[in-house]
């Protein structure tokens, strides 16, 4: 009998990465939804034909790596940026990368004026509850209970307020067309997402508004956990209140 | 424990991966990831210090490893037919 | 083309067409509100996109990622909303975008904020202020221009009265030689390739293809800011060589003082007059050279007094400057008030050199 | 055609005619519709315009006011006028104010019908618009048009023709039934005066 | 039998305006929502204990009539400001006076995170689907089909995207206690508009979180509409998407 | 009270906390964070509230807000989150409320930004820069009473190396004397009243109680800024009267250039120094005086050049100036570049005046 | 009509309304809004020139006309007891 | 008492004597903590102190570095120092980089453990901190505070017994316990080094 052939079946980097070196810590969960991001894009054919607009958090340093057209955002203004770039290339497919405190805190106001409008761009969030960038503090979606670096004793909703539940605010606009919400938890988590991020770019090309892809991901430093208990102290505070799933599909 | 130590059994490896370990930052993501437990951090540290994972025999280039990695470290391999390893009894 | 009867807010988006910006996005807020509704009426008629954006905040963004593309894009807003644009003005310069923004202001008040930037850091924009619609259409589209050759974004300043009357214009487009191609836009063509491209206000590049690095990317920026500054100041000078005084003012106020200085020629005043058309960069030469042995020089601005310091830098001390213009407006606060009005003006360039009125 | 922009422009004082008209009246009396229509007959004539309009409280029956000024090279007027040529008087309302802005020997067309004293000023036209667009017209909106009729007349600032023209220009679409009794109006304005009394021009276009 | 006698029901003004007089249009419906607002305030016995932030829009005006301690914020603001009000004097009501342009365009993160934030502080939201103020434009709020000075042939979905629903929106976040949407339409709305503004300011005396109260406004010189027939183009067009109610009550 | 080794960003809030600050409002920045965290881990402790507000615009509202009711109250952010604010800064100067913000710049880059107003209008708002901790804990508390004599805002003007530093300082509360009482606070108390009262940017009363209107407003405001300008500029001067040179620096930079001057002196190099404290007003007769006579004056400071507009001002062509400054940040854009250094700018220095180095 | 005109007839009468005309804008909003239809537009116009609502004999007190007036120009009064009035048959 | 500020402020050069120390070392030495007890233990002895911290790419190894001012009145130096007094080198990775901001004849304490060669400049002194708190004390922990031991000695910078105190005030709550190891390896570095050889102070305080 012949010797068994090898067959590569998952390349060490995505196809669209230009290097996998990072400082991002270890056990953060940005790269692996990076990897998702990039994997779809490559998988749909679109490679050649997209443009990204990256906001303002840890993940701001794939800007460099990502071998994508990118416009560099400000904090929290990415929507609107990817409106300007959609509007004027409308047969490119146009995404955003942002985290929470770029969404949901700064930029607000943006990603929703963006799903009310209709606006046919796919908005990735890398949701981990936190401004990883500068040190770990409270987020808009840290959840009651939560342990951030403003909220060592966990989030109290007295004295915090409540999060914002933004995959499930958005898919109540009519502009949005689709809305999913998954995380980097695990491997079978992170197949689901790449469904949901596919269906997103799906709906893009199909020209029916606005999408919107959540992905929950681990922050171990300003959750302050040990890397290994990322996923599962991810389970038990953000993806209880942020539950994962398919918002709305249209 | 019953069995000696030594004695040599075979177990069925359908894929492999190759491990960038200097690349690991060692978060251990990858360790639970693995549905046949082949993956165990190394007890020896890489250049920058972390601990990084080793591969056991019976990986089924399932790619789950991949998938979780933050670090970019796993690249993923499978035989197109299933071969035979024999190894030490753990 | 012959001459049509134009509003200045519709002449200014005829003109910026003309000119090939195919995006504008804005927010209304008088006296802006009517340059909004008519790039909204003309762009989609020339294949182009008006956003009715949803703040001040969302247009300049929208614009940015219009720009980013390689499109002429603008926005625009009044004080008020070009302050809520500051950190993307300040950030955008340092992507060396070519943005094109529209200052219709309330008075004249921002100056300051038009050429110090209201931002961080050490960005400015090219400062255009048209004095009546005539010039509007020239200087709207040179804004383009500008703003392509140096890639760095370019302002053109008008006020109530600029976007409120109507004049007997052609706007035809004006030919400012080529431009250099757009070969730094991110337009997707070269994803995947290895050697794609990254718009961004950091100088960072990609790894395959690196940027300078923030320091040598600032100084590079402010390199060039230097060099625009030494070759795009721009002024219209009247009746200088045998003038004993000089006024110096721009935009709309300009014209009332350019009127003022011809009545008080007539009336035996030898009395001159600088208009900068640039705001930054000042025409600190023209200025310097026109006030050079002049027993007085007059600057009449509707605010508390803002380019005057423009003014003492360029005089240096080599005549006498003060400021005959002050703060004047309507009780809305967007109007005009009773400083623009030729024969006051007359009056105050007259009580300055102490002639009696 | 390249245009190059040379740093210092120098500004030369230019041999242009201006003629000012200074048009005031109250919400509803058509003033600023009048004002256009003196402003577009003049580019039709090829002329050099300016336009400036400014109504405020109009709910209230507040006045309304605008400023044309017609040139002959490009005007040097800026858009609000100290010293006018000329005016168009629809209502005593603001009169005091329109005649603070006017020189002394000033052509005035005032709207008679509204004004109890005689207006004083060197060279008044009284022109009874409302009473001749109520009674003679059957037309109570045609009051402006019949002084602009009288005014372009008397000045002959811009041709009648002209004025009618660009009185169909400045017609909205939805308006554009009212072009008819509004040209009538401008010319049986133009009747109740003696043409050119009070010349615009040196030489009057033909 | 003696004379009948007379008792008077209903003042001219209500108790809190210094004058009746404004410049707003014929047929506007903010004056008579800011009428439900006053005489809530006084009935609750709040008048003497109570400060409003005003944002900005044609409801600005009422800044010099409202005998009330006022603080003018800027378009998009007032949700903020009241926030720093209310913090420094929690024991006074503190309510702001918002249109759909300011609340919805130009402030829409401003009440959302006060909101989640659960801040204890009602904003009085005045919906007429329009920028009233710079002459009729479409605000995030125009429903589609209504008619505004940029959608003159009604608002498309396709060209202007969809509108939001604030107060429904707002009533999914945790940190509101109440919201309901009136509208001032007729007398007997204007009555349950009068209901829910007490249960908002009463939630807020009971210290349980953010209130909102919509009110529906017509704008008859923004919608192109005769003033009398503002009342009937409302419930037509804006009152068949913002659909009224009480929407929360916690 | 007895010293503690306290760091910038505490030492700020302690400081803040003694003059009676009881509300701050802030979003997570670059270098400002710490001060953020300091006043959020202070504030409860005395019965105050610090807000993690969502973002800065929020946070400067809600300062916005607690100022109205008659609370000493501050925000603060980084050049770009201060950008954000300049509609509110604007229009907070011209509601007359006595805010004090903290800019935590990155490199210096930010003068014009605070002295010119990155808003619209004629504003101003006084501007402290401190050129350590020690001073900072001065400077704080004098912003906080300078604000409420003038009912302005006073911006605190700090960097990367204030917060990030450590020193022995006394944080002990200082008394400047009394301010007048503020009884224009909208604290809920004439509601009702028939006398109520408004906070507003627009110069505007109530119907009993009318305001001056909106031109008059201004007019007011920009006649309060003049008296502020007039009366409120400080600097430090040193080695001034035989120097044959001059250097100007502020903030920081301006301790390395103290120290630089001492080493020269040492080296025998006849070189003075004038430190603005206040960067609006700016000290133009402190530095005009102390500017007399000199052969050349120099300008350090670390951005592109902007201070040095002042300086040439106040100097006007009595002497030649120039800058000796530049941009200079680490890769990250917060930190600290080459040229903060003493042997530098001593080398700057003897460059600059033709002394071999 | 059938009826001749000039015809009595009794009307009863719970309240009254002052009304401000010269504030009305003549919007017509509290016309509709008066339950017992005693609210008529004038044919005169007030100073501003507008048309202002005129009351009917009927009114109950209802204050409707009050709750929808944009410009505060309604003053509503109840009768202790209605009263009964004679009115010319409309 | 109220304080009035003058406009105008004349510097006057002090007479302050002011001693500047570098600290260097890689992630994980402890180089913060030294530098802080060095800071503290002067603000015990009221001194005027500056302290800054950098530390840069410490995930990945990288240097971690401090400056220390101690003066006897207000410090006059800014946070970056270029010609200092002394340094307490604990790693070779920065040692070029420190060398060059020392004053010729610094004071340089070396952990001489990590170094290969003998560190070439006029007053080193050696201190094998590495080898001492790994072998001598089982605590690799202690790196750092050996060789501030070892500094305060030899330079009497601030007292052995305030270095003792200030360590203490440093440490974090949960890390406590560390406090008698830690005081331990500082006195154990100062019996490395003849006492006051290179005395920072004219007189020193007893
Ligand atoms: C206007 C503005 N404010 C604040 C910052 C500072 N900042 C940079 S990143 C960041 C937080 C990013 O958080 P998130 O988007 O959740 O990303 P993460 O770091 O968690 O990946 C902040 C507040 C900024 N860059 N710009
Ligand atoms: C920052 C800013 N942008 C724009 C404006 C101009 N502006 C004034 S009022 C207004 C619209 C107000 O709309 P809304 O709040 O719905 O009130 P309405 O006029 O309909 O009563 C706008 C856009 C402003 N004042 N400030
Ligand atoms: S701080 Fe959190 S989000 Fe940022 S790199 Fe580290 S783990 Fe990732
Ligand atoms: S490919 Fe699958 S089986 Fe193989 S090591 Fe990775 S996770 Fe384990
Ligand atoms: S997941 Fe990647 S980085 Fe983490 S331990 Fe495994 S190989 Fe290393
Ligand atoms: S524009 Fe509309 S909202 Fe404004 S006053 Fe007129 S009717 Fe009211
Ligand atoms: S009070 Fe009632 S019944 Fe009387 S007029 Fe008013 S609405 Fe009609
Ligand atoms: S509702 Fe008021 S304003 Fe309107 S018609 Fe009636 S009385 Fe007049
Ligand atoms: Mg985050
Ligand atoms: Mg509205």
């Amino acid at each position: 009998m012949n010797e068994p052939v090898l067959h590569r079946v998952g390349d060490k980097l995505p196809l669209l990465l230009q290097s996998g070196e990072h400082d991002l810590c270890p056990g953060c969960g940005e790269p692996v939804a990076l990897r998702i991001l990039l994997e779809t894009i490559a998988e749909l054919g679109m490679a050649a034909s997209t443009v990204g607009v990256v906001g303002i958090g840890c993940y701001t340093v794939f800007s460099r790596t990502l071998d994508v057209d990118l416009v560099q955002a400000l904090h929290g203004r990415a929507p609107s940026v990817a409106t300007g770039v959609k509007r004027m290339l409308p047969d490119k497919t146009v995404f955003t990368l942002q985290g929470d405190g770029d969404m949901v805190n700064e930029g607000l106001q943006e990603v929703l004026h963006t799903a009310a409008r209709g606006e046919n761009v796919t908005c990735v969030l890398l949701n981990n509850g936190v401004f990883g960038e500068t040190g770990g503090h409270m987020t808009a979606t840290s959840v009651i209970g939560q342990r951030t670096k403003t909220s060592l004793e966990g989030r109290d909703a007295d004295y915090h307020g409540y999060p914002i539940v933004i995959g499930d605010l958005i898919a109540r606009l009519e502009g949005a067309a689709y809305v999913g919400r998954g995380s980097v938890q695990s491997a079978g988590a992170v197949a689901r997402t790449k469904r949901m991020m596919r269906k997103a770019f799906e709906t893009q090309r199909a020209a029916k508004g606005f999408s919107l892809v959540e992905v929950l991901t681990m922050c171990p430093t300003g959750w302050f956990v040990p890397t290994a208990e990322g996923p599962s102290y991810m389970g038990e505070t953000l993806a209880q209140v942020h539950m994962m799933g398919e918002l709305k599909a249209r | 424990m019953a069995h000696g130590a030594g004695v040599s059994e075979t177990v069925l490896v359908r894929g492999t991966v190759r491990i960038d370990t200097e690349a690991c930052k060692g978060c251990d993501l990858c360790i639970p990831a693995c549905p046949p437990e082949v993956l165990v951090m190394s007890t020896d540290v890489n250049q920058t210090g972390y601990r990084y994972p080793e591969l056991l025999a019976g990986c089924t280039g399932c790619r789950a490893c991949l998938d979780v990695c933050p670090d970019f470290c796993f690249e993923v391999f499978k035989y197109d037919r299933p071969i035979e390893v024999a190894v030490e009894r753990r | 083309m012959s001459k049509r009867l134009v509003e200045g807010s519709e002449a200014i988006a005829d003109a910026a067409i003309a000119a090939g910006c195919r995006f504008f996005a804005g927010y209304p807020m008088t006296p802006f509100t009517e340059v909004l509704e008519n790039f909204a009426k003309k762009l989609p008629a020339v294949g182009g996109v008006c956003v009715n954006a949803e703040s001040e905040l969302e247009a300049v963004g929208m614009a940015w990622g219009a720009l980013a593309t390689g499109a002429r894009a603008a926005t625009g807003s009044t004080g008020q909303g070009l302050s809520l644009m500051q950190e993307s003005f300040s950030e955008i310069t340092l992507a060396e975008l070519p943005l094109v923004a529209f200052n219709m202001a309330r008075g004249q008040g921002d100056y300051f904020q038009s050429t110090r930037g209201g931002g961080h850091g050490d960005y400015r924009h090219i400062v255009l202020a048209p004095m009546d619609i005539t010039e509007a259409v020239e200087l709207t589209q040179l804004a383009f221009h500008l703003a392509d050759v140096w890639r760095n974004p370019v302002l053109v300043q008008g006020d109530y009265l600029l976007a409120h009357t109507a004049e007997a214009v052609d706007v035809a487009p004006i030919d400012f030689g080529p431009v250099a191609p757009k070969d730094w836009a991110a337009d997707g063509t070269m994803s995947g390739t290895g050697q794609s491209r990254i718009i961004s206000p950091l100088g960072i590049g990609k790894r395959n293809t690196p940027g300078p690095g923030m320091e040598a990317h600032m100084q590079a920026v402010a390199d060039k800011l230097a060099r625009i500054a030494a070759g795009e100041a721009r002024a219209e000078t009247g009746f200088v060589d045998d003038a004993e005084h000089l006024v110096v003012a721009f935009g709309t106020p300009a014209k009332f003082v350019r009127y003022a200085v011809r009545v008080l020629r007539e009336r035996g005043l030898r009395v001159g007059y600088v208009r900068p058309i640039t705001l930054w960069p000042f025409p600190t030469e023209a200025v310097a050279e026109a006030a050079t042995g002049k027993r007085s020089v007059l600057v009449f601005e509707i605010n508390a007094g803002q380019m005057v310091d423009d003014v003492r830098l360029a005089v240096l001390g080599a005549a006498p400057v003060s400021s005959i213009g002050g703060i004047s407006t309507d009780s809305s606060g967007f109007g005009v008030g009773a400083l623009l009005d030729v024969e006051v003006i007359a009056g105050r360039i007259e009580n300055a050199v102490g002639v009696a009125a | 055609m390249k245009r190059v922009l040379p740093p210092t422009l120098s500004y030369r004082m230019g041999q242009t005619t201006e003629r000012e008209a200074l048009l005031t009246g109250i919400g509803g009396q058509g003033v600023q519709l009048a004002a256009e229509v003196i402003a577009r007959a003049a580019v039709l004539e090829g002329r050099d315009v300016l336009l400036f309009g400014v109504y405020s409280g109009v709910m209230r029956g507040g006045s309304s006011d605008a400023t044309v000024v017609v040139a002959d090279g490009p005007v040097q007027a800026p858009p609000i006028i100290s010293r006018a040529w000329s005016a168009i008087v629809l209502h005593p309302l603001s009169w005091e104010a329109v005649r603070a802005r006017l020189v002394s020997d000033a052509v005035v067309v005032v709207n008679s019908s509204l004004f109890d004293d005689r207006v004083d000023a060197d060279r008044v036209y009284e022109v009874p618009a409302t009473r001749v667009a109520t009674e003679k017209l059957d037309n109570p909106m045609a009051v402006s048009m019949v002084a602009v009729g009288a005014y372009v007349a008397l000045t002959g600032l811009v041709a009648l023709d002209s004025a009618v023209a660009a009185m169909e220009e400045s017609l909205p679409s939805y308006r554009r039934h009212h072009a008819e009794a509004n040209a009538a109006a401008l010319r049986t304005g133009a009747e109740l005066v003696d043409a050119l009394a009070a010349p615009a021009w040196p030489t009057v276009p033909a």
